[in-house]
């Protein structure tokens, strides 16, 4: 660890503990709390990482979350990003995306031809002639890209939890604690995040040399806010994005936690811009904020003899800094002229650091192996037409460059939240200017650079949220930044050569944005999408600011002219796990599943429930176990579980009024203890559901519907009856009432021995409905037809479901009763010639179209649908759904649903069930035919799936009756 | 390398001129002017010039070319539809597009994967087969293929879904592919203008004239442009511009989400779309995972992004894929899309005379771009729409002659 | 996720609500022309701006009236239908300040 | 047609088919076979004081709702919450929760006879509507719920936002509950009902969570005196 220096207070490396780990092959120990990169740096690793396009060799950058060059894979995950990431003991890591390790990456070779690879290259290659594409296509496709992914990674579910609060702080800086505290002295509920393992934002590594003072801030407010139980403070944990409502998920290793808070303080700081030079790239050339953050976080001297460039006083401070860990600094180059730096600056001074103003690193030199700097050269510079003035070009031996050119607000939250921003040239950076409700910001990102003014501007955004919420609190007013501006209007030096980047993770330099604004990319938006500026996976934290500064300065236009580019979640990349978190797929059970699953069902989803398909027994085939079951209904007896149908009661006087407005049919003079068809429409007359209605007194109908359509029925029930007002309530007992049918020539026999209801089919015949007990249980007795004429259908309280079923099950033994499920019941019903809407309508279907016009009352007053039905009424029928048979003994390809129905070129119509009947010993099913093709006995061609032509031929229903 | 990129490193000054020229303020009046410079507008201004020899054309672009639906969609093209009348408007889209990189002389990327729209319920299954056939029927190639096919495709896939929903089958499309959008927004840009037509940015149309029953003029920001003929083309804002000549129609605007991982070496080489689960997804040429979702279920005029939708569909995504547990999202974004009650567009004229209507795209906008703007500029030309648009006309919602799309709607994209 | 106060049960997440679409009077269907009612089938006012809509909190079964900017996605108010007066406001968090 | 009928006919709680497979102890209770302990009391009540998970569907329910409806349960001495969407004891054994302003659901308590009163009366009355109930019922104790629903529901569940007597209709794992809190044998509890066709959904995912936060399943008889 030759870089690693003398321990000082505030570090966060725990030098007790020793680890190591491997990196490219080679062991390097570090200590605890150091980041991969630091880890590194500190043994003198200089080349971390391959650019993404050129794969330049790369450094350090920012060590704040935005070094993407420098991605590494543990062989598990992948796109490890080593400048934040801490290093743990045994780690295995290697560099992605190079071919043959990072020292020697065999694809640098792309650097060399660079010249080849001008801005959108590919665009304007590789696609002629087409057929060579595809071979370009794959080279351009390996390429791309970053890690690789690992197909074995395991599903990590991660945690994600809700949590309310009055004041959310992003960014626990000098700022947001003061910030925090402020807001917490009113008794409020206050949640503080940062990103950073530790908070203190800028009080962990912005020290000007002087450790004391800076340590003792830090400790002092963290103190005070350490001190309130209502100040939550999370540290390791991001703000992912804003949502509206202040809804804010903040993410951590553990997981996601989605705050909602009544207000919210931006608090998170400024991010520092590298100026753009030819070669700054070059690992050793890093962001006095990155020198800084390696000497004070992690006790790692930056480099031994080192040049700062600056355009600004921050660059003297770094200075400072570089030499309190020891650095040689061989000099101060000052893009700006005359004498700045203040009193920094003459205490460089008085420690004999030579200070250049109105010069500027005109290239840094690469070492012969480009892994590192041996030099800067230097030249005088003309800050305000930014011309790079070499004829006395020199050069200064160093083997690092520490850059400070300015700062970009970490903006992202108050963007999409939707604030205004407005150019302040003061400090040439944008700042708040209209801001949403309930949202303020604080600190660098609004403006705020010297110390003592962000402590009282997080005493200010306090006092504002506060005020907000209600309570009582002092209005100051945002300090305006005096002195010289923290950031440079246009650090950059041209430089006929190139290289000098603006983007680190595309590679973009200078000339691509003059090219693709030749090309007449001159717009943000255009420049972004064409250069990709700003859309690798720091999503232009280093970039953004500085390409929209070279294209105002193509343009000849004011920065604020340019406007900024959208900013969308996330501020950093998420995991998909942290956001896909738990999965709940939620679904509903009948009381009879456990029975179905010891009876070997087959369950099949239909809506939300699990529904008992068919019972195969042992190797039996779905097709023969339906057969079977089917069978059984016909000859002896079946029961099906149809406990998941809908089930609604309509009580009170204006009970037939409701049903006639709402469905097709007429029910005011229907006899209690009868059932109706019910046909529902929406308004452009598409049936979108039927079902029975049962009349059990005057003033009481029990409807009974299909299963996946059930909620959304009883929801336009209650939508219908909030506009009509009758006199009426709408109970749903879908879930409260559990339903059997049983079906077959011994249903009655069965059933009477468990009731002393009259069975009889003559007084009790299909269509009627009967209340009585079954088994000792209350039910409601229903002699639908729907899958048999032997059928009673029995609705009773769900939990007693399973002892009525038991019972008959037990009676039935003898007679052959066998359970059906629902794939049979279809079987059953399509024999029955029972239409099925969703099966046999789709979702433009009317009434006329599936011959249901006897269910449609059309010389009602009024009901859904009506109006436009009178309008279809007049139109030609487009096509008509028919009963069909195949051949007798059809021994061809069988038709499926959904097969076609052909007629030359022309498309009749499709199938929508179609089944063998072994009942029927018949292939039979329902299609669209066009309506020339509708009557009994006419016959149609059906297309299978191989392409044979089957002939079918219209029938009437039930189909056992043809 | 090619040798046509030698020019590039030769050259001492970029030798690539503008794409199209940077008009400020429009003529006083032009035979034609398309309002939206989206894929579709540019496409038919490209049209309109090839084709028709119509050249006197203003392209009115509220903000910069490409930056609506067009910058924003998830590059999948395919012609998987279920109506006869979709399948064919789309596949002839699709021809044009294969041919497109070299008719604009600039490489779109079109990169032929195969498409897998997934079914895991047995009603999925039936639909996948109904598309089936009539894709067959049409000479589109589509079949309905097994879970082995589709392990052999991807083979990543949790064909269980997790458990959560096993998949039973798939619609397997084989010409589904995906283009960089933003290129083919620049290429009919280029096309056009070098054609002739004048392209405006930065140019909002404020109002439309219309004097007895024929559109006569358009004011925008930058002055009022006499014109016969109008053509809207502004997906995601029909309904400001349709509101401008009092026309009613069925659009409401649903935003539509889509979210981008970081670059990962390539693995997913097909397409893949499930609606039960509401995901589709492909890898960019760049490495990322482009990845959508459904609708937003409620109107709304904005591109703001959810959470919920990003939630949903990384768990989906993980039901999939459980292996992403940690590959990254790096960004959301959203898009406005005009929906129809059918799902199907709304192409053609309407009754105002001069007035044509290029809308309705619901989610389905990118892939018809070429040739949404050879039917346009057709029926501008001719003042009476083609065949192959027939039955998207505006007046079909009062005929009640809907399209037959909805069946397919539950997978779309 | 948004906000939406249902007058019933208070300020919840969008994802308790179904959106119902906007709120519109039929014309008589025995006097309009089947032109007019194709309109009103059909038909929708989709340009931005303030709307009437239906709303559904399907925990508690409750329909209501939300008055909602569709350019803005801000709520100014939600009642239950038929009684017009705004018994709650788009969203107390936003609201709150004074 | 509330169970008028013999009520000596076995009944399993809506949960119990999740509950399978573990080895719990049942009873019946109310006439519904319910688990009543898992792992032993002692390990139960150690849960119980950090999360517990407990499944009480047996506990006797009635429902009612309509314009008549508090009217008519007043004329039976039913003491009425005064305001919707909370809750009221009645005689001391039986919970009455007001959801929405008038639908009605009591809860009898181990020792309430309220529901079976009023599922007597079968007579029906203009404006007032029965509403059968087949709830999957829950309670949540320890110190550990609101962590649990933290993650479970968007809402803020904290004591100090969701009062005493309040009662919510809410989504929690994404189904459709009613949850308040109350005091169950001196202790503060959380409670949870949903449809019991979502009976063992919602119990895996609860008892899953409470699981990874130290806690599990707690068997009625922990409660029964």
């Amino acid at each position: 660890m030759i870089f690693r220096i003398p321990k000082k207070d505030g570090e966060w490396v725990n030098r007790d503990k020793k680890i190591s780990f491997s990196f490219e092959g080679e062991t390097f120990s570090a200590f605890e709390g150091d980041t991969i990169t630091s880890a590194l740096w500190a043994a003198g690793q200089k080349v971390l990482g391959r650019s993404f396009k050129y794969h330049r060799p790369r450094g350090v950058l920012s060590l704040a979350n935005h070094d993407v060059n420098v991605l590494v894979t543990d062989g598990i995950d992948t796109n490890i990003r080593a400048d934040v990431v801490e290093v743990t003991d045994g780690m295995v890591l290697t560099a992605v995306n190079t071919s043959g390790g990072v020292k020697k990456d065999k694809n640098s070779y792309i650097d060399s031809i660079s010249p080849l690879l001008p801005v959108g290259f590919y665009y304007k290659a590789f696609h002629t002639p087409r057929r060579f594409f595809p071979f370009w296509e794959k080279v351009i496709r390996k390429a791309a890209g970053l890690g690789v992914v690992n197909f074995n990674y395991p599903r990590i579910l991660k945690r994600k939890q809700h949590a309310h609060c009055d004041v959310l702080i992003i960014g626990a800086g000098p700022t947001g604690l003061t910030a925090a505290y402020t807001a917490s002295q009113a008794g409020l509920e206050v949640i503080i995040v940062d990103e950073n393992s530790q908070a203190g934002g800028s009080l962990t590594y912005n020290r000007g040399g002087d450790t004391t003072t800076t340590v003792k801030h830090l400790n002092d407010l963290l103190a005070k806010v350490t001190s309130q139980p209502n100040i939550t403070l999370k540290t390791a944990s991001y703000a992912a994005g804003y949502y509206p409502d202040h809804l804010i998920p903040i993410v951590s290793h553990e997981g996601m936690i989605k705050v909602r808070a009544k207000t919210v303080i931006i608090a998170s700081g400024a991010f520092e811009q590298p100026p753009v030079f030819r070669y700054n790239d070059l690992p050793g050339v890093m962001l006095g904020s990155a020198a800084q953050r390696l000497i004070y976080r992690y006790g790692v001297k930056p480099f031994n003899n080192g040049v700062v460039v600056t355009a600004n006083d921050y660059g003297y401070r770094v200075a400072l800094d570089l030499m309190d860990a020891g650095t040689k600094v061989v000099a101060v180059v000052d893009m700006r002229k005359g004498i700045n730096g203040g009193r920094d600056a003459i205490d460089l001074g008085m420690r004999g650091v030579k200070i250049y103003a109105g010069h500027c690193v005109y290239e840094a030199l690469a070492s012969s192996d480009k892994s590192s700097v041996r030099g800067a050269v230097i030249c005088a510079y003309d800050d305000k037409n930014s011309v790079a003035l070499t004829q006395n070009k020199f050069t200064l031996e160093c083997d690092g460059i520490a850059m400070s050119a300015g700062w970009a607000p970490a903006a992202a939250l108050l963007y999409q939240a939707g604030t205004g921003m407005l150019f302040d040239s003061g400090v040439e950076q944008f700042v708040p200017s209209r801001l949403p409700a309930g949202m303020f910001a604080a600190g660098k990102v609004n403006g705020i650079y010297e110390f003592e003014q962000r402590i009282n501007d997080g005493v200010r955004a306090a006092n504002q949220a506060l005020r907000y919420l209600g309570f009582g609190a002092p209005q100051n007013v945002i300090e305006k930044h005096n002195g010289l501006s923290p950031s440079h209007p246009y650090p950059m030096v041209p430089h006929e050569k190139g290289k000098n980047f603006v983007d680190f993770d595309e590679d973009i330099q200078i000339k691509d944005f003059v090219n693709a604004a030749k090309e007449g990319f001159d717009n943000i938006e255009l420049m972004k999408r064409f250069t990709t500026v700003g859309m690798g996976p720091s999503q232009g934290k280093h970039s953004n600011m500085n390409a929209i500064r070279i294209l105002a300065n193509i343009r000849g236009l004011p920065v604020e002219k340019v406007g900024t580019t959208t900013s969308r979640p996330f501020f950093h990349p998420t995991p998909i796990g942290h956001l896909g978190g738990r999965g709940f797929h939620s679904h509903r059970l009948t009381s009879l599943h456990d029975w179905h699953q010891e009876h070997g069902a087959v369950f099949t989803d239909i809506g939300a429930w699990k529904r008992a398909a068919y019972y195969p027994a042992a190797g039996q085939s779905r097709d023969e176990a339906v057969q079977d079951e089917a069978m059984a209904v016909r000859k002896a007896a079946g029961i099906i579980d149809g406990s998941s149908f809908g089930k609604i009661e309509i009580h009170g006087p204006d009970a037939a009024v409701f049903l006639e407005r709402f469905f097709t049919g007429v029910y005011h003079n229907q006899k209690v203890g009868t059932y109706r068809h019910v046909m529902l429409l929406d308004e452009s007359g598409v049936i979108v559901d039927d079902g029975i209605a049962s009349r059990l007194a005057d003033d009481l109908f029990y409807i009974s519907v299909g299963t996946s359509n059930a909620a959304a029925v009883y929801r336009e029930m209650q939508r219908y009856q909030q506009m009509w007002q009758l006199n009426i309530g709408l109970v749903n007992v879908t879930g409260a009432f559990g339903t059997i049918n049983i079906a077959g020539p011994a249903a009655r026999e069965i059933l009477s021995t468990l009731t002393d209801l009259d069975l009889s089919y003559d007084t009790f015949p299909v269509g009627h409905v009967r209340e009585g007990q079954v088994a000792g249980v209350d039910v409601r007795l229903i002699r639908v037809a729907f899958v048999s004429d032997f059928a009673y259908e029995m609705h009773l309280p769900m939990a007693k479901v399973p002892h009525v079923w038991n019972a008959l099950m037990a009676a039935g033994a003898k007679h052959g009763l066998r359970p059906f499920g629902s794939d049979t019941q279809r079987l059953l019903r399509l024999e029955m010639g029972h239409a099925m809407p969703g099966v046999d309508t789709d979702g433009l279907t009317n009434p006329f179209e599936v011959g249901a016009d006897a269910s449609i009352k059309m010389n009602k007053p009024y009901f859904i649908g009506q109006r436009s039905l009178e309008i279809l009424a007049k139109r030609p029928l487009r096509k008509q759904l028919v009963p069909f048979v195949l051949a007798e003994n059809f021994k061809g390809e069988m038709p499926m649903d959904c097969n076609l129905v052909i007629d030359g070129r022309e498309i009749l119509g499709r199938v929508t069930s179609v089944a063998y009947s072994r009942f029927i010993d018949r292939c039979i099913g329902f299609a669209y035919v066009s309506p020339a093709k509708k009557e009994v006995g006419s016959e149609f061609q059906i297309r299978t799936d191989s392409g044979s032509l089957v002939t079918a031929r219209v029938v009437i229903t039930p189909f056992f009756k043809n | 390398m090619p040798l046509r990129l030698l020019k590039y490193a030769l050259a001492k000054d970029h030798p690539a001129p503008r794409f199209f020229k940077s008009h400020e303020t429009p003529k006083k009046s032009y035979d034609v002017v398309i309002i939206g410079g989206g894929g579709h507008g540019l496409a038919a201004a490209y049209y309109l010039a090839k084709d028709h020899g119509i050249t006197n054309v203003a392209v009115l672009e509220k903000g910069y070319i490409g930056g609506g639906n067009t910058g924003r969609n998830t590059t999948i093209v395919r012609s998987n539809y279920l109506t006869p009348e979709g399948v064919n408007f789309y596949d002839a889209s699709v021809k044009i597009y294969e041919g497109l990189s070299e008719e604009l002389d600039l490489n779109l990327f079109y990169s032929t994967r195969g498409h897998f729209t997934l079914a895991h319920t047995e009603s999925a299954m039936r639909t996948m087969r109904w598309r089936a056939e009539v894709n067959k029927h049409v000479g589109v190639e589509s079949r309905v293929v097994g879970p082995d096919e589709i392990a052999k495709a991807c083979p990543q896939l949790d064909l269980s879904c997790s458990g959560q929903a096993p998949i039973l089958g798939a619609l397997y499309h084989a010409p589904g592919s995906v283009a960089r959008h933003d290129g083919v927004a620049w290429g009919y840009a280029r096309g056009a203008d070098s054609l002739g037509a004048e392209i405006f940015q930065n140019t909002e149309v404020l109002g439309i004239d219309v004097k007895n029953g024929k559109v006569c003029g358009v004011k925008t920001n930058k002055g009022y442009i006499e014109t016969k003929q109008v053509l809207s083309a502004v997906a995601g804002f029909t309904p400001r511009i349709t509101e401008m000549v009092d026309l009613e129609t069925p659009i409401v605007i649903h935003p539509l989400q889509a979210c981008v991982t970081e670059p990962m070496k390539p693995w997913l080489d097909t397409i893949l779309v499930s609606g039960s689960l509401h995901v589709y997804v492909s890898q960019s040429s760049r490495g990322e995972l482009v990845m959508g979702s459904s609708l937003d279920p409620y109107e709304v005029h904005s591109t703001r992004s959810t959470l919920d939708f990003v939630e949903g569909l990384t768990s989906h995504m993980l039901d999939m894929f459980p292996f992403l547990s940690n590959v990254k999202v790096v960004r959301q974004w959203a898009g406005m899309a005009d929906m129809t009650p059918d799902f199907a567009p709304i192409m053609g004229k309407t009754p105002i005379e001069g007035f044509y209507l290029d809308a309705g795209w619901g989610t389905w906008g990118f892939k018809a771009t070429p040739i949404s703007g050879k039917t346009m500029a057709q029926t501008i030309a001719n003042d009476s729409a083609p065949d192959l648009i027939h039955s998207f006309r505006l007046s079909r919602f009062e005929d009640y002659e809907l399209t037959g799309e909805k069946g397919a709607a539950s997978v779309g994209h | 996720m948004k906000l939406l106060t249902c007058p019933m049960n208070g300020t919840r997440p969008l994802s308790e609500f179904i959106f119902g679409g906007e709120y519109r009077d039929a014309p008589d269907q025995k006097t309009c022309t089947d032109k007019a009612w194709a309109a009103y089938v059909h038909n929708r006012s989709g340009a931005p701006g303030d709307k009437k809509e239906w709303w559904y909190h399907s925990p508690s079964g409750t329909w209501f009236i939300a008055e909602r900017n569709t350019l803005t996605d801000k709520v100014s108010r939600t009642y239950l239908l038929g009684t017009q007066h705004a018994n709650s406001s788009a969203n107390p968090v936003l609201e709150e300040g004074k | 047609m509330q169970s008028t009928d013999m009520s000596n006919i076995a009944q399993t709680s809506p949960v119990a088919h999740a509950q399978t497979g573990s080895k719990a102890k049942w009873d019946v209770v109310n006439g519904m076979k319910i688990a009543i302990e898992f792992s032993g009391s002692e390990i139960e009540k150690s849960k119980k004081k950090i999360l517990g998970v407990t499944d009480t569907s047996c506990l006797s329910r009635y429902g009612v709702k309509g314009p008549q409806a508090s009217q008519w349960l007043a004329d039976r001495g039913v003491a009425i919450p005064s305001n919707p969407n909370s809750w009221t004891l009645c005689n001391q054994t039986s919970l009455v929760l007001r959801l929405g302003s008038s639908e009605f659901l009591i809860e009898d308590q181990l020792t309430g006879v309220t529901c079976n009163q009023l599922s007597k009366d079968t007579v029906r009355t203009a404006g007032v509507y029965k509403v059968p109930r087949a709830d999957a019922a829950f309670v949540l104790s320890g110190s550990e719920v609101s962590n649990l629903l933290s993650e479970l529901c968007s809402l803020d569940l904290r004591e100090k936002s969701l009062l005493a007597h309040d009662v919510i209709m809410t989504q929690v794992a994404g189904v459709s509950a009613v949850l308040w809190r109350q005091m169950l044998n001196g202790e503060p509890v959380y409670r949870i009902i949903c449809d019991g066709t979502y009976g063992p959904y919602m119990w895996d995912v609860l008892l899953e969570i409470a699981i990874e936060l130290g806690g599990g399943a707690v068997g009625l008889a922990c409660y029964q005196n």
